[in-house]
């Protein structure tokens, strides 16, 4: 992938023909990175539907597949476990390797980037100290009840509870909380509802709260890299777009994207268009 | 308030979404709505039948609603006519009740006196039946518009975008201008469209000053929605 | 239809009546959810559509009260409650006893205002005190009306919530919000049938109660009243007395 | 001349509401219903212009059995007041005057200056005719419905208790208008009322109806109170009672006449 | 005996019922208020339980201003018959009779012992004792109200248009009942009424009430008819329409009474 003009310059030849359309989570982390492929595609002369905020996976994912979306960003641990729920891989690249040849037919993944968003669990500072824990392993000492918080399917996830109780030997409770790790995840936590949260990596909340993310030595998580999904009618013009992009968003990038959204309140389209300036990918 | 002027853009697009999908639902509700109460009025018999059907209707929970029409209808779960139509489905179990009554409430005697001076029986709904029936039919539509628009935020749980989604995703992002600003919307849209309604009522209707008999049958309308005949 | 099929052997699935969020425990959640709220709402709503009913004073207010409640989306009035109180029962309780206040003071009023005004007249003139009026006369009247509006109310309770499941772990909806997620439609249409069960059968008893309550006077009347009428409608031009001066 | 021809109408729950009822109504008079209520008065009235049609038996008009004219085109031959005017509330009252005109098919502009013009004619001032039924007094309201029950001009004018519901001083000022308008157009009225009073003041014939549809008497008013033709109608028109029974006695110099229970009835003129 | 002292009643909205009335109301005899709708009647009759204070003014009932009195115990002490009954829809008929003096403390059993004599009284069966009032007729609804206005002895009682609601021979039955029972009983009874005929009938004294809550007239029936005091006297009460202005004349062998216009009256007895 390169910012080569004359590229882009055939992409525009390509691309405003038909309308690509990109679509995003119901999370405004997922939606941000859509916005910056939406609007690099505008850049280079393409005409973008945006199809944001539409729930989770197991919602857009048949839509993908149906066609009627082209770009979707998504995480590569989380979506090759969607297609493969008893998967092995934890590293990025293995996982990237598998998930390539996993997707059905007609779906591809181009480029990952840098930048993760995957599943953590995190504790308070505070319980951290008191018991000596800063590490999953470390959670089979507490004798406490252990609560774990967060969306509902995490519940039935292979690093839900039952993935923590066989990997770590932990037992844990499950209280939902709706918010992908947002406020009242946040909230339950330092209130001490619960005990240990499952916060994406990318959240800015983690460090603003002092949180202890803790370490998975056993790979319990897979590493999930940002990554686009597209569908067979994006052609390697499109592509490369994409993959520049890609390739400049790094993890600290993305933790202060989404610091732009939850403190300073920006939008998606603020926050997108001033990443590309800065980058001056094109 | 910050929040929301760096954000009006994406307020006045959900707006119009959100119109676009209440909009819709209660002028369905409503033409569909006024020949099932007429009919229920005429037909004594089948009064209990259609009113009963319209409170089991009501009684079905709005979430539960959006999930089970798919399988029906054949749309997808996140298709906006999937919601336009259980949103009208939803108008129609409160409006057909005000219907029958609004025709109910026709005075027997002006009816008559309209037979009397030789309308014929099509003449005389026209002419008659429907412009009387008009205040009381006004407040049921008062009363659909309101909670139509209202209703039509919980889509946004599902993925369909309208004011709701400035709730959802306000919450995720703790930010609670963001909520604040939906819920301000929403109350303004659906006054605002009330108040269209009345203004078009009192255009239409100049005669039928506003008089407790059209007051109190917004109360009942209130009501009686639920009240199986 | 097949869908509805597996979403009824999803409810029949012995795995799905026992155990932590098993359905017995969410449909007492649910049940238990409703009844709290409908109890605080009615402490809030009855006795002020009681008084603007008896006294026909603030009626306007509470018309407009009740208007500007109805138009308040529920779903945002939970995610800011919930955003403020954090996870549990206390944000789903507020935002649903404010959804459960109109249709409870229109109730309450409306029972109250469709009270004949001469019998309540003559009630006056006979020597009743406030209190009596309003317990021997209005109340019992006003009754199918008041019962009308609490049903009415405990519908919205039921069937809104199963949102509360959106911030807390409890009710029907979690079934809703599980299946939405984990693309288990099933799940989410047991819970949705579920919902609607409980919300019929409830409907279903307050259709009852409401029949029952009609003072034994009045249910005479309602049969005749078809083909009577005054026999002579006397000559009125002025307005009725409404109220004369009260004490 | 409309005739009755051993009518009887039972409604379809079983009521009999007319038995059996022969009378003839003479043409260019008054006839009067008089008769408690239930008595079928309203139902005999109603077969005229085929509101309700007989079980059996005949209505002829002219001559011509009713059964076999359009029901539609019947009643909008036929002038129709009721009690409480039934005008049609949304309507202006010039509306209401001109509605069965422009159901006949008039033009607007035409059917507008006719109504005015009856306006007039029932004593009611022209500016009125812009105002809604309900901006118009009770005695007003009954004189539009008047207006529109002449505006076909037709022969025939059915009144089913037009002053029911209006004030004791209003009353008797449409009798009055009632009078004067049927010596001026000399139509075939025919007019139903609970008051006994009211059907002596008025009526040409006067037709007592007794429970269950049947004609007591038929007669001229001086007729009926010389000889009721049995206890019904001497207790209806109130001869039992002595209120009919008259004497005359002195009070300040006048002669009053009260009756058998002491209550003054008028003064004796000459 | 009751007494008002210029009494005026200013309603909130502006609206003056009654102006400066003067009128003492004998005891123990009947005093019909009648006039038009508006005429302040209601309003008048309404002051002496305290349904209406006056704006200004007396209201004493033997010699004691009513403002010191309690409205309740009052309202208790004193009976109030209204049109249409005012009857409690979802009580018992011997329970609606009982009313009163249950919430005076009587016992129910003895209320209801009481109660069914007072139905014997008004002349009603006693097996309607347990029907809803829905279930009677207008008239044995307004004769329960009256029973209930008698249950607890008052010496004062107030009726309000009691047969205004009713048939015209139930009404003469009715009239002729409580003339019956005010032979029997003698209380101070105020009866209002939109009728001259039912007020010349019934009343001892009759006041005659003008648009704007005045006083015309308040004499007995025989010096009203002999002497109107003003045009709107003779107007309201007939005399100058010809409808009180008789003269005799012949039909068939008996003497008629007719008035100016040829109408009927009555029959001359002697
Ligand atoms: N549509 C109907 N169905 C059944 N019964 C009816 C119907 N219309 C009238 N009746 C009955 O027929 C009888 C005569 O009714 P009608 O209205 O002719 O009486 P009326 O003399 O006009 O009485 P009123 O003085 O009260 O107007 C009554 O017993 C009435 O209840
Ligand atoms: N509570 C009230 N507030 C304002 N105006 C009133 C009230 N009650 C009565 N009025 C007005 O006072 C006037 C007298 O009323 P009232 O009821 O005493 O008349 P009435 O002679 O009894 O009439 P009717 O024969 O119609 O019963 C009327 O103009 C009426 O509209
Ligand atoms: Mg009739
Ligand atoms: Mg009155």
């Amino acid at each position: 992938a390169s910012g080569d003009p004359l590229d882009s310059g055939s992409g525009d030849g390509g691309g405003t023909s038909e309308t690509i359309v990109v679509g995003s989570q119901d999370y405004y982390s997922n939606e941000i990175i859509a916005e910056i492929y939406a609007q690099a595609l505008e850049d280079q002369g393409f005409t973008v539907d945006r199809q944001f905020l539409i729930g989770q996976r197991e919602v857009y994912i048949p839509e993908i597949e149906g066609g009627e979306i082209d770009v979707f960003p998504e995480y590569t641990g989380n979506l090759l476990q969607y297609y493969v729920p008893d998967t092995e891989a934890t590293t990025s690249d293995d996982v990237y390797a598998e998930l390539e040849t996993s997707l059905p037919e007609g779906l591809r993944v181009l480029d990952q980037a840098p930048a993760t968003d995957q599943d953590s669990y995190n504790v308070t500072k505070e319980f951290s100290e008191a018991n000596g824990v800063t590490s999953l392993a470390d959670l089979a000492k507490v004798t406490t009840p252990l609560t774990l918080g967060g969306n509902s399917e995490l519940e039935t996830r292979p690093y839900g509870p039952a993935g923590l109780k066989e990997v770590y030997g932990v037992d844990v409770a499950f209280t939902p909380i709706e918010d992908s790790g947002g406020p009242l995840t946040l909230k339950a936590l330092v209130d001490d509802q619960v005990q240990l949260v499952n916060i994406y990596s990318a959240n800015p909340e983690i460090a603003a709260n002092e949180l202890v993310t803790l370490e998975d030595p056993e790979g319990l998580f897979l590493a999930s890299n940002v990554v686009p999904v597209v569908s067979e009618k994006v052609t390697d013009e499109i592509a490369d777009v994409i993959n520049t992009v890609s390739a400049a968003l790094t993890a600290e990038d993305l933790v202060a994207l989404n610091a732009l959204s939850v403190n300073e309140q920006q939008s998606a389209d603020q926050i997108a268009k001033d990443w590309l300036a800065e980058k001056a990918l094109f | 308030m910050n929040w929301l002027w760096s954000n009006l853009d994406l307020v006045g697009e959900l707006m119009l979404t959100h119109l676009a999908l209440s909009v819709p639902a209660i002028i369905l509700s409503f033409v569909i709505s006024v020949p099932i109460g007429w009919l229920a009025h005429r037909y004594r018999w089948s009064r209990g039948v259609l009113l009963g059907l319209c409170a089991l209707l009501y009684a079905i929970p709005s979430l539960a609603l959006f999930i089970a029409l798919p399988p029906i209808t054949g749309l997808p779960l996140r298709s906006p006519l999937n919601l336009v139509i259980a949103l009208t489905l939803y108008g129609i179990a409160v409006i057909v009740r005000t219907s029958a009554d609004a025709f109910d409430a026709v005075e027997r005697d002006i009816r008559q006196s309209a037979t009397a001076v030789g309308y014929s029986a099509v003449g005389r709904f026209w002419g008659v039946e429907l412009p009387l029936a008009g205040p009381v039919l006004l407040s049921g539509l008062r009363v659909v518009i309101v909670s139509t628009v209202s209703l039509a935020t919980v889509g946004a749980v599902i993925g369909v975008p309208s004011l709701g989604t400035l709730f959802t995703n306000g919450f995720q992002r703790n930010i609670q201008a963001e909520i604040i600003t939906g819920i301000v919307a929403t109350m303004v849209l659906a006054l605002v469209l009330d108040w269209l309604c009345v203004m078009a009522g009192r255009l239409l209707m100049p005669w039928s000053r506003p008089n407790t008999a059209t007051a109190r049958a917004v109360s009942t309308t209130l009501v009686k929605q639920a009240d199986a005949a | 239809m097949n869908l509805f099929i597996d979403g009824i052997a999803w409810i029949l699935d012995p795995a799905n009546w026992s155990g932590t969020g098993s359905i017995p425990q969410r449909l007492w959640e649910h049940i238990w959810i409703s009844a709290v709220v409908l109890l605080l709402a009615s402490a809030i709503a009855l006795p002020t559509g009681a008084l603007v009913g008896h006294t026909g004073k603030g009626r306007e207010f509470s018309v407009m009260v009740s208007g500007g409640l109805r138009a308040l989306p529920t779903l945002g009035v939970l995610t800011l409650f919930g955003l403020w109180l954090g996870i549990g029962l206390g944000a789903p309780i507020i935002a649903l006893v404010i959804l459960a206040i109109p249709p409870l003071l229109a109730g309450a009023y409306a029972g109250f205002e469709s009270v004949d005004r001469r019998t309540i007249d003559a009630a006056r003139a006979m020597g009743m005190r406030e209190l009596q009026l309003v317990g021997r006369v209005e109340v019992p009247l006003g009754l199918p009306i008041i019962v009308g509006g609490i049903r009415s109310a405990t519908l919205q309770i039921i069937a809104t919530a199963t949102l509360a499941a959106y911030i807390a772990d409890d009710g029907l909806g979690r079934f809703i919000f599980a299946g939405l997620k984990t693309r288990n439609y099933d799940e989410m249409l047991g819970g949705s049938i579920l919902v609607i069960l409980l919300a019929l059968i409830v409907d279903g008893i307050f259709a009852i109660t409401q029949r029952l309550v009609v003072p034994a006077g009045v249910r005479a009347t309602r049969t005749r009243e078809l083909r009577s009428r005054p026999a002579r409608p006397r000559a009125v031009v002025g307005q009725p007395i409404t109220e004369g001066n009260r004490e | 001349m409309i005739e009755f021809r051993s009518v009887t109408k039972q409604f379809p729950d079983g009521t009999v509401a007319v038995a059996g009822v022969d009378i003839v109504i003479p043409p260019r008079k008054t006839t009067v219903f008089v008769g408690s209520s239930g008595s079928g008065k309203t139902t005999l009235l109603r077969m005229i212009n085929r509101m309700v049609d007989p079980t059996s038996g005949q209505v002829l008009i002219d001559g011509t059995d009713v059964a076999t004219r359009e029901p539609v085109a019947l009643r909008r031959s036929i002038g129709y007041v009721m009690q409480n005017s039934g005008l049609l509330p949304h309507r202006k009252v010039i509306d209401n005057v001109a509605t069965v005109p422009m159901l006949r098919g008039q033009k607007r502009r035409d059917a507008h200056a006719h109504a005015l013009e009856l306006l007039d004619t029932v004593g009611l001032d022209r500016s009125l005719a812009d105002k809604y039924p309900s901006q118009l007094s009770g005695g007003q309201q009954q004189r539009v419905g008047v207006a529109r029950g002449l505006a076909v001009d037709p022969n025939i004018l059915l009144m089913d208790e037009p002053f029911g519901a209006v004030d004791p001083i209003v009353r008797a000022e449409l009798q009055q208008e009632l009078l004067r308008l049927q010596g001026d157009l000399g139509k075939t009225v025919v007019f139903v009322t609970h008051d006994i009073d009211e059907a002596f003041l008025l009526g040409d014939q006067v037709v007592i109806m007794q429970q269950g549809g049947q004609i007591s008497q038929a007669a001229s008013p001086a007729e009926i109170l010389a000889n009721p033709a049995d206890d019904f109608v001497a207790n209806f028109v109130g001869a039992d009672r002595g209120k009919r029974a008259l004497h005359v006695t002195e009070l300040g110099g006048r002669r009053l006449v009260v009756d058998a229970d002491g209550r003054p009835a008028g003064v004796l003129a000459s």
